[in-house]
């Protein structure tokens, strides 16, 4: 009775990629693999109702690193570290922003790296060299018109081409309260200096930076962004962007190709560039495997074959092919893959400079407190300070539960 | 002049509904991009109706959930019937027991969705198609006892006395004389427990797997990560519209034509 | 074994208020048996109560001699026309009248049999497939009854089922309620307003008034015998008259004497009536009693003529008589039954003969009959 | 004074009749239920997956002394009410004119029951979809209107209201459902008395429909209240409970409680608040009613 | 201005069956009209077009001279008593009579007046609280004529507002519908099978017939002169004896002679029926025509007896004449109306006296009336 190993999967393009690639693996190893694709938002209860019961039906698990602090500490993961140790897999290339991401310690290792997404600057490089615009910039600010070197550039920019009229924004921002606007703010807390957490996980977000970057962060959102941004998610802003109605956007970096695609977006492909965030760290983000204690042994022993597999060097240059964002330097150095897409080599930087969101058990609840405190700051119900520091004491709180 | 006011009246609101529907449906037939273009038809394409059934299981879910719809409503209705009867005929359990059947709805779903898997799960009704007829028969049975309850208390006892010295059981008065005469309340029950059913979403993603997974579990999935793919969200919104439309045509007559019984004496 | 006792049996309505007080009564099997009362005295609710329908709040119900009182109606097996009909609002009058015997499991060729010669009998053949509501008033309580004769049960209830028939037609249903009867032998228990069908159709006449039985038994004794006024007036339109009047002694015999009015008490009464000399008495005589022309036996009255109703088949007339000692002071009023060629202007004196040998007096205090041999023993 | 008769007769037939029915929902709910309100007094959390110990009413003092909690239950009474009473209103002015035509009535009924055949989280995506601020339809309509595009769901001062009004959209159709088949139900006899009684449409409505159709219309009422206290589909679609705190009603709070927080006791704790809630508006609603019989 | 104008008007019900048929009817503002007819032949359903409940099929409907057909049932300001009541059921009997007013905006103490006013009169002040469920069929019967009467409207329509009543009660709402009639001079129209309401309600009666109107007249008129053997037959119980006979010539006179009959014509209607010498003939007399004592100008004849029904008020005596060329060769079946006093035995033969000057001929093809002087107008 061959073993099948059952994953819930987002249902994006990773996902698909994979699911090209699996009946390879089932021919290697004769183990079979299912994917239930479902939203992402509706996976978390989903895994919850079956990882609380006695045996999981899903034996390998897709996480993502919101879930990095909480599904451990729930006692829900298999320590992976045995079995890397007792297969030999390298864990060296694989990129360490991304290994702290997901919650590795000296000690375990309870989710492996699938791949990224981390977060920079998409914005349009037409607008940045177009003649009269450049004139108009240089007579109103006296300044050269250039790609933005730190965030209050980027928001000075953003709130200079919003102010220009017509429909075109300066920045697309997801507003929406919850992981879009925490995920956001992230990139301006990391660009301006700020932290959530300091090295001993003493919570520093309300900092002078803290504050430079929420303050920033309302001003673009109130005058550099398009409207509506309170309620936006990532979807509004690719459509702005793709609709060529906006000079830039914070998003993950792998929706350059999607974006710069003369069929999806005529109006905007070949005209578009990814940098890292303005200031230098953007926020990390990825997503890893594990392997849910509630199953058997040999089951868990096919699913550590399947991720050690998925996640080789062979495989993950296949994926990067089709557009697989890597957690491997290797892959992003990999000369076929540079070939395809040159943007790879931003994008190692961008992988490389990120920072974390604050990985513990509640990381998802307090995307939600942090978020509701950015929306009622950027939407001007509560002033920044007071914004700052709720959402600081919400962090601690959080922390000591 | 009335008439007219009328029409126009059920016109208006009926474009309130169409206008929307219409983009809809009209998004439906755009490629993905387009989806958002300002024009009425820019162009036209079958492919988010393709789509929906090659690369995702929307073909399965929509039979799933025509089979779990269907099937809880056979399973809830016959029962809802019969407590609706017995409490407006028979005051049985009194008020408490009513407000305490109703009670059992206004929990939250997510409250109780947990308990529900762990049942469902000791008993082996996870990821079946016979679990999800079972767990919404039962979540749609207090509504459908109270919609009911309302109809039978309105039929004159006397009818029900005539038929119990005609020599009927208390069971073939219900069935044959009380039934029938109460069908429009009962077509509406029906009608309810398919499409709430149909739409119930939290108990079928946590209860369902991939291959009992309804319609509404398939069309969430759609909102990725990635963006929302709003042109096949249309799309299935277009076909899980359709087996309303096709059995309005038949629920009507009972429902909106009435049944002009008349009076009894 | 189909006899019906009612054991001083009360319905106390959930408001409060009784819709029948201690009813005792016996009803032999095979007996048809008129109920009969002003309206809202309580006849419908024994009805429902014997057919299983109502709770007894009290006292105990047998029928066959069983108590009945946790057997269910169907188990009764009684057939009942309603007096609000309850047909069955979605069947056709066919169907409608076959429930009944489809309900116990009659085979289908012996139901098509029995609603056809039901139908031919009640006139709805043309309306076999109609619904109730395509039908007039009148059909609609054909089909009640129809429901109830198609049957075979232990006992009919019939509540007022030919109130809304024609004269003609109703005098037929009477007539095949009867043959009904004595074909079946079944008990029968009839609600009616109409004299005619209380006074033809039973063997025994119940009087009901305010939830009780006031007086029971066979039609012509409790006509000719009323225990008390409100039987002697209800029994018959025009009701009997009453006048106040008081007993006198006059020589050998007695006197009834009121305002306008002196009449002898027959020889055959006079020793019942001997006791209340010189009581005040409502004196009672019926509209039939008085007479256009003189007979022997009969004494002369002089009757002021204040209307004269002509109703084809006689004329009634109402005058008055003495001078206004009567209810309120104002002159007796008093009704008699005419021939239809009898005629008398309004206004005009007249003379009307009176047969006093079936004459009533009442105590005025309790209403009561002074009991008297009853003519009917008599032989008269 | 014997008291006999049919009742206990009655009253067996009675459960016999609603026993299965009564048996089905104890089998496949009385369990959820009984673990749901234990959990709401326990100590179990996604991360401490054990009931024990019981902390009594704990949880329910931790969840109602959270101002975010008052916030929600305000703002759930609110959009309640307002999707409610429009519901009704709507759906009752739909269910008469619907009653009262002849012609193309099939048609105006299959139409107007079409929305209540979406999920509401498709119907939460299209409207989103309708409703975008920049490219949306509705603003680009708005817009060569020579109106201003308004911020449907980003404003704070409209969001709840723009939600409403979706569930307005979707759910009067509903009611329309109910109300029409209560309609198709009544008596014609009490009508044809009224007519020659003088009153007219209006009169006939107030006077007689309403009255008679009172039992299926509070019925209609109250589900919808249930339906609308336990919303969260859409807001989780919609807004997530933004901006701010606009759209965070009960029942949302209480699944962010559970599976966001996951504090599942908290999120049951919660949940039961909202029971009790509907439960003792369901009864003063029908007390109110009988009142006034 | 309230004259109600049927003019051609029919009524095709949607099964294809006919409700009323080509009636043409002019009743006159303030006239009390009685509609009499057999169960289903249309009196409701031309009452109800007259109210406007019921869409006319073809022909012309006027109030007051105004053409109704388009006018709504509330705008005709018409009260109505319905056959089935109508009660609201989600109202007191107080709600329920206080509606029509309540919605013509009569202020609410006059309202008050008036039904404390009405709940007097029909004996339902105890029940003015109670919902019509909780009612007996009587009382909710007065409830519905409650509703009506304390309108003022342009007329009322009354579909059998007594038939659920005991005699007394409608004897005395009999009264006082004619009372109200007397004092509001409102047009009546009045559904009933009751004969005494019949001939003594209305100024006139309508008699109709499987949706025609056959007869209209003075109650007396159509009594006297029945214009077919239907009405004949229809306006009395027992009904007019139909024999079927020959007319003879006898010397000077006419003679009419059937099996067992031999019944000289009076002179006075010799010259109208002589030119129907020697045709086959059905002869009429009413059962009051028959007499138990000879007076002069009767003529005997010899009737064995079938059966003798006593109704307390009187005797029926139902006999046989002849030997057996009635109707299916058996012997005809005569009745007879006798004083209560009459008794006579089953199976024998008695003599009876028959009053021939109110006697009919009608000719059996068409069964209409042959032509005679009308005793009424004879001044009889
Ligand atoms: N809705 C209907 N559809 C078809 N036929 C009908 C309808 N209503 C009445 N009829 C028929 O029309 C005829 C006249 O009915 P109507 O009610 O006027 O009789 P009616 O004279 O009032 O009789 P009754 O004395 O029995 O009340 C009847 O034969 C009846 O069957
Ligand atoms: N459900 C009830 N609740 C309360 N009182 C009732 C109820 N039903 C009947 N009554 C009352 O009980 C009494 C008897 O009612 P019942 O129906 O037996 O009268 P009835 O003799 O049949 O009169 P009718 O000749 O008018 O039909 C009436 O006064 C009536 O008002
Ligand atoms: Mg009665
Ligand atoms: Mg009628």
């Amino acid at each position: 009775e061959p073993i099948t190993l059952r994953a819930l999967m987002e249902d994006v393009p990773e996902t698909q990629i994979i699911e090209k690639l699996l009946p390879e693996f089932t021919k290697e190893t004769g183990i079979k693999v299912e994917f239930e694709k479902i939203g992402y938002g509706d996976m978390h209860d989903k895994l919850v109702a079956q990882l609380v019961s006695p045996e999981s039906y899903y034996n390998v698990l897709e996480v993502d690193f919101l879930w990095a602090g909480e599904f451990p500490a729930a006692g829900w993961l298999e320590d992976l570290k045995p079995y890397v140790e007792k297969s030999g897999f390298d864990l060296k290339p694989i990129i360490p922003s991304m290994l702290d991401l997901l919650g590795a310690t000296k000690e375990s290792l309870p989710i492996l790296p699938m791949y990224n997404y981390s977060m920079g600057l998409i914005y349009r490089t037409d607008l940045l060299s177009d003649p009269k615009i450049k004139a108009d910039f240089k007579a109103k600010t006296g300044k050269d018109l250039a790609p933005p070197a730190t965030l209050a550039d980027y928001v000075a920019l953003s709130k200079y081409f919003k102010a220009s009229g017509g429909d075109l924004v300066g920045a697309a921002m997801q507003g929406q309260r919850g992981d879009p606007n925490a995920m956001e703010f992230s990139n301006y807390l990391f660009s301006s200096g700020g932290a959530y957490l300091d090295a001993g996980r003493k919570v520093v977000l309300n900092s002078p930076e803290g504050l430079t970057a929420l303050k920033l962060y309302a001003d673009n959102i109130q005058n550099g962004a398009q409207q509506g941004a309170l309620s936006a998610t990532l979807d509004d802003t690719m459509r702005l962007m793709c609709a060529g109605k906006t000079f830039s956007m914070v998003t993950y970096w792998w929706m350059l190709p999607q974006l710069d695609n003369a069929e999806k977006c005529p109006s905007v492909a070949g005209k578009l560039a990814l940098s890292v965030m303005p200031g230098g760290h953007g926020e990390s983000g990825g997503w890893g495997w594990g392997i849910p204690k509630n199953t058997s042994d040999e089951s868990k022993a096919a699913a550590w074959k399947f991720i050690e597999w998925v996640q080789s060097k062979k495989i993950s240059v296949a994926r990067a092919l089709e557009g697989h964002a890597p957690v491997r330097s290797d892959v992003y150095t990999d000369e076929a893959v540079l070939k395809k897409y040159p943007f790879y080599k931003t994008a190692l930087d961008v992988v490389a400079s990120g920072k974390s969101f604050p990985i513990f058990a509640y990381s998802a609840q307090y995307e939600d407190v942090l978020g509701t405190q950015l929306s009622l700051a950027g939407g001007g119900q509560a002033k920044p300070e007071d914004a700052l520091k709720a959402a600081a004491d919400g962090l601690t709180q959080l922390m000591n539960k | 002049m009335r008439r007219i006011a009328l029409h126009f009246g059920l016109l208006l609101t009926c474009a309130a509904i169409l206008i929307p529907l219409l983009w809809v449906i009209r998004t439906s037939f755009l490629p993905e991009p387009m989806s958002y273009s300002p024009e009425i038809m820019p162009a036209f394409t079958l492919d988010n109706y393709v789509a929906l059934f090659t690369s995702t299981r929307y073909g399965q879910s929509y039979l799933n959930s025509l089979i779990v719809a269907i099937g809880s409503v056979v399973v809830a209705l016959p029962f809802a019937c019969m407590t609706g009867y017995a409490f407006a005929r028979f005051k049985t359990s009194g008020k408490g027991g009513r407000f305490a059947v109703l009670a059992i709805q206004m929990l939250p779903p997510v409250a109780i969705v947990l308990p529900a898997f762990t049942l469902f799960r000791m008993v082996g009704l996870t990821n079946s198609l016979t679990g999800l007829i079972i767990v919404y028969a039962a979540l749609n049975l207090p509504f459908l006892i109270w919609i009911l309850m309302g109809f039978f208390e309105g039929i004159p006892v006397d009818l029900e006395w005539a038929a119990q010295t005609d020599g009927a059981t208390a069971w073939q008065a219900f069935w044959r004389i009380v039934l029938p005469v109460s069908l429009p309340g009962i077509a509406a029950a029906g009608v309810l427990g398919f499409i709430l059913t149909w739409n119930e979403f939290l108990f079928a993603l946590v209860l369902s797997g991939p291959q009992t997974a309804t319609v509404p579990v398939a069309l969430a999935s759609l909102q990725t990560s990635n963006g929302v793919q709003i042109a096949k969200v249309s799309a299935g919104v277009v076909l899980a519209v359709l087996p309303l439309v096709i059995a309005s045509r038949f629920i009507q007559r009972f429902i909106v034509q009435g049944l002009t019984f008349g009076s009894v004496k | 074994m189909s006899s019906i006792e009612l054991d001083h049996v009360s319905k106390l309505y959930a408001n409060g208020a009784y819709g029948v007080r201690d009813v005792d009564l016996t009803i032999a099997e095979g007996e048809f048996v008129i109920f009969l009362g002003p309206s809202g005295c309580g006849k419908s609710t024994t009805l429902r109560m014997i057919a299983g329908l109502e709770g007894i709040t009290s006292g105990d119900l047998r029928i066959g001699g069983r108590s009945v009182t946790h057997v269910a109606p169907r188990d009764r097996n009684i057939a009942v026309v309603f007096q609000s009909y309850a047909l069955y609002p979605h069947m056709s009058v066919r169907e409608n009248m076959g429930f009944g015997l489809k309900m116990r499991g009659v085979a289908r060729p012996v139901i098509e049999e029995k609603i056809k010669e039901a139908a031919g009998l009640l006139g709805l053949a043309p309306y076999l497939d109609r619904k109730p509501a395509a039908l007039s008033g009148g059909q609609r309580q054909r089909v009640a009854l129809g429901r109830a004769i198609v049957r075979d049960p232990v006992a009919f209830l019939l509540d007022e089922p030919l109130s809304n028939l024609d004269a003609q037609l109703r005098a037929e249903m009477r007539l095949e309620l009867v043959k009904l009867h004595r074909r079946l032998g079944r008990t029968i228990v009839h609600v009616t307003h109409d004299q005619v069908e209380a006074m033809t159709m039973g063997d025994r006449i119940c009087i009901m008034r305010d939830g009780r039985m006031i007086q029971v038994g066979k039609p012509l004794d409790v006509y000719a015998d009323p225990v008390d006024t409100f039987v002697a007036r209800f029994l018959a339109t025009p009701p009997m008259n009453l006048l106040p009047a008081r007993l006198e002694a006059q020589g050998d015999g007695l006197l009834v004497r009121g305002d306008g009015l002196s009449v002898e008490v027959p020889a055959m009464h006079r020793d019942a009536y001997a006791p209340a000399t010189g009581r005040e008495v409502i004196f009672g005589l019926r509209p039939e009693d008085i007479h256009e022309a003189p007979q022997p036996g009969f004494q002369r009255i002089d009757v002021t003529v204040v209307a004269m109703e002509s109703l084809g088949v006689e004329n009634i007339l109402v005058g008055q008589i003495g001078q206004g000692n009567g209810a309120e002071g104002r002159p007796a009023e008093i009704s008699a039954r005419l021939s239809r060629h009898y005629t008398a202007a309004v206004g005009a004196t007249v003379p009307l003969y009176v047969d006093a040998r079936p004459m009533h007096l009442f105590d005025p205090e309790t209403t009561r009959a002074l009991p008297r041999p009853s003519l009917r023993v008599l032989g008269h | 004074m014997r008291v006999l008769g049919f009742a206990d007769r009655d009253w067996r037939t009675g459960w016999a009749f609603a026993a299965p029915g009564l048996l089905t929902l104890a089998i496949v709910m009385g369990f959820p239920l009984v673990y749901a309100a234990v959990i709401s007094v326990s100590s179990l959390t996604l991360l401490k997956p054990s009931l024990f110990p019981l902390v009594g009413l704990r949880n329910f003092v931790i969840v109602m002394s959270d101002p975010m909690f008052w916030g929600a239950l305000w703002l759930t009474v609110k959009y309640s009410l307002v999707t409610v009473v429009g519901e009704f209103v709507i759906g009752l002015g739909i269910a008469l004119m619907l009653n009262r035509t002849v012609t193309m009535k099939p048609v105006y009924f299959a139409v107007l029951t079409i929305p209540m055949a979406m999920s509401p989280v498709s119907v939460a995506l299209i409207w989103r979809m309708l409703l975008q601020p920049n490219l949306g339809i509705a603003n680009q309509l708005m817009e060569s209107l020579g109106l201003p595009r308004i911020d449907w769901l980003g404003d704070p001062g409209l969001a709840l209201w723009t939600m409403a009004a979706i569930d307005i959209w979707q759910q009067t159709s509903f009611v329309v459902l109910i109300l029409a088949a209560g309609l198709a139900a009544l008596p014609r006899d009490p009508y044809e008395a009224a007519e020659v009684d003088g009153a007219t449409a209006l009169q006939q409505f107030w006077y007689i429909t309403l009255p008679m159709l009172r039992p299926v219309a509070a019925i209609a009422v109250i589900i919808q209240l249930i339906n609308e206290f336990r919303t969260y589909d859409l807001p989780y679609i919609l807004t997530k409970g933004g901006p701010g705190n606009a759209t965070e009603v009960l029942s949302f709070f209480a699944y962010r409680r559970a599976f966001l927080g996951l504090h599942l006791n908290e999120g049951a704790a919660a949940s039961f608040v909202l029971l009790l809630i509907v439960l003792g508006l369901t009864i003063l609603f029908f007390a109110v009613l009988e009142r006034r019989r």
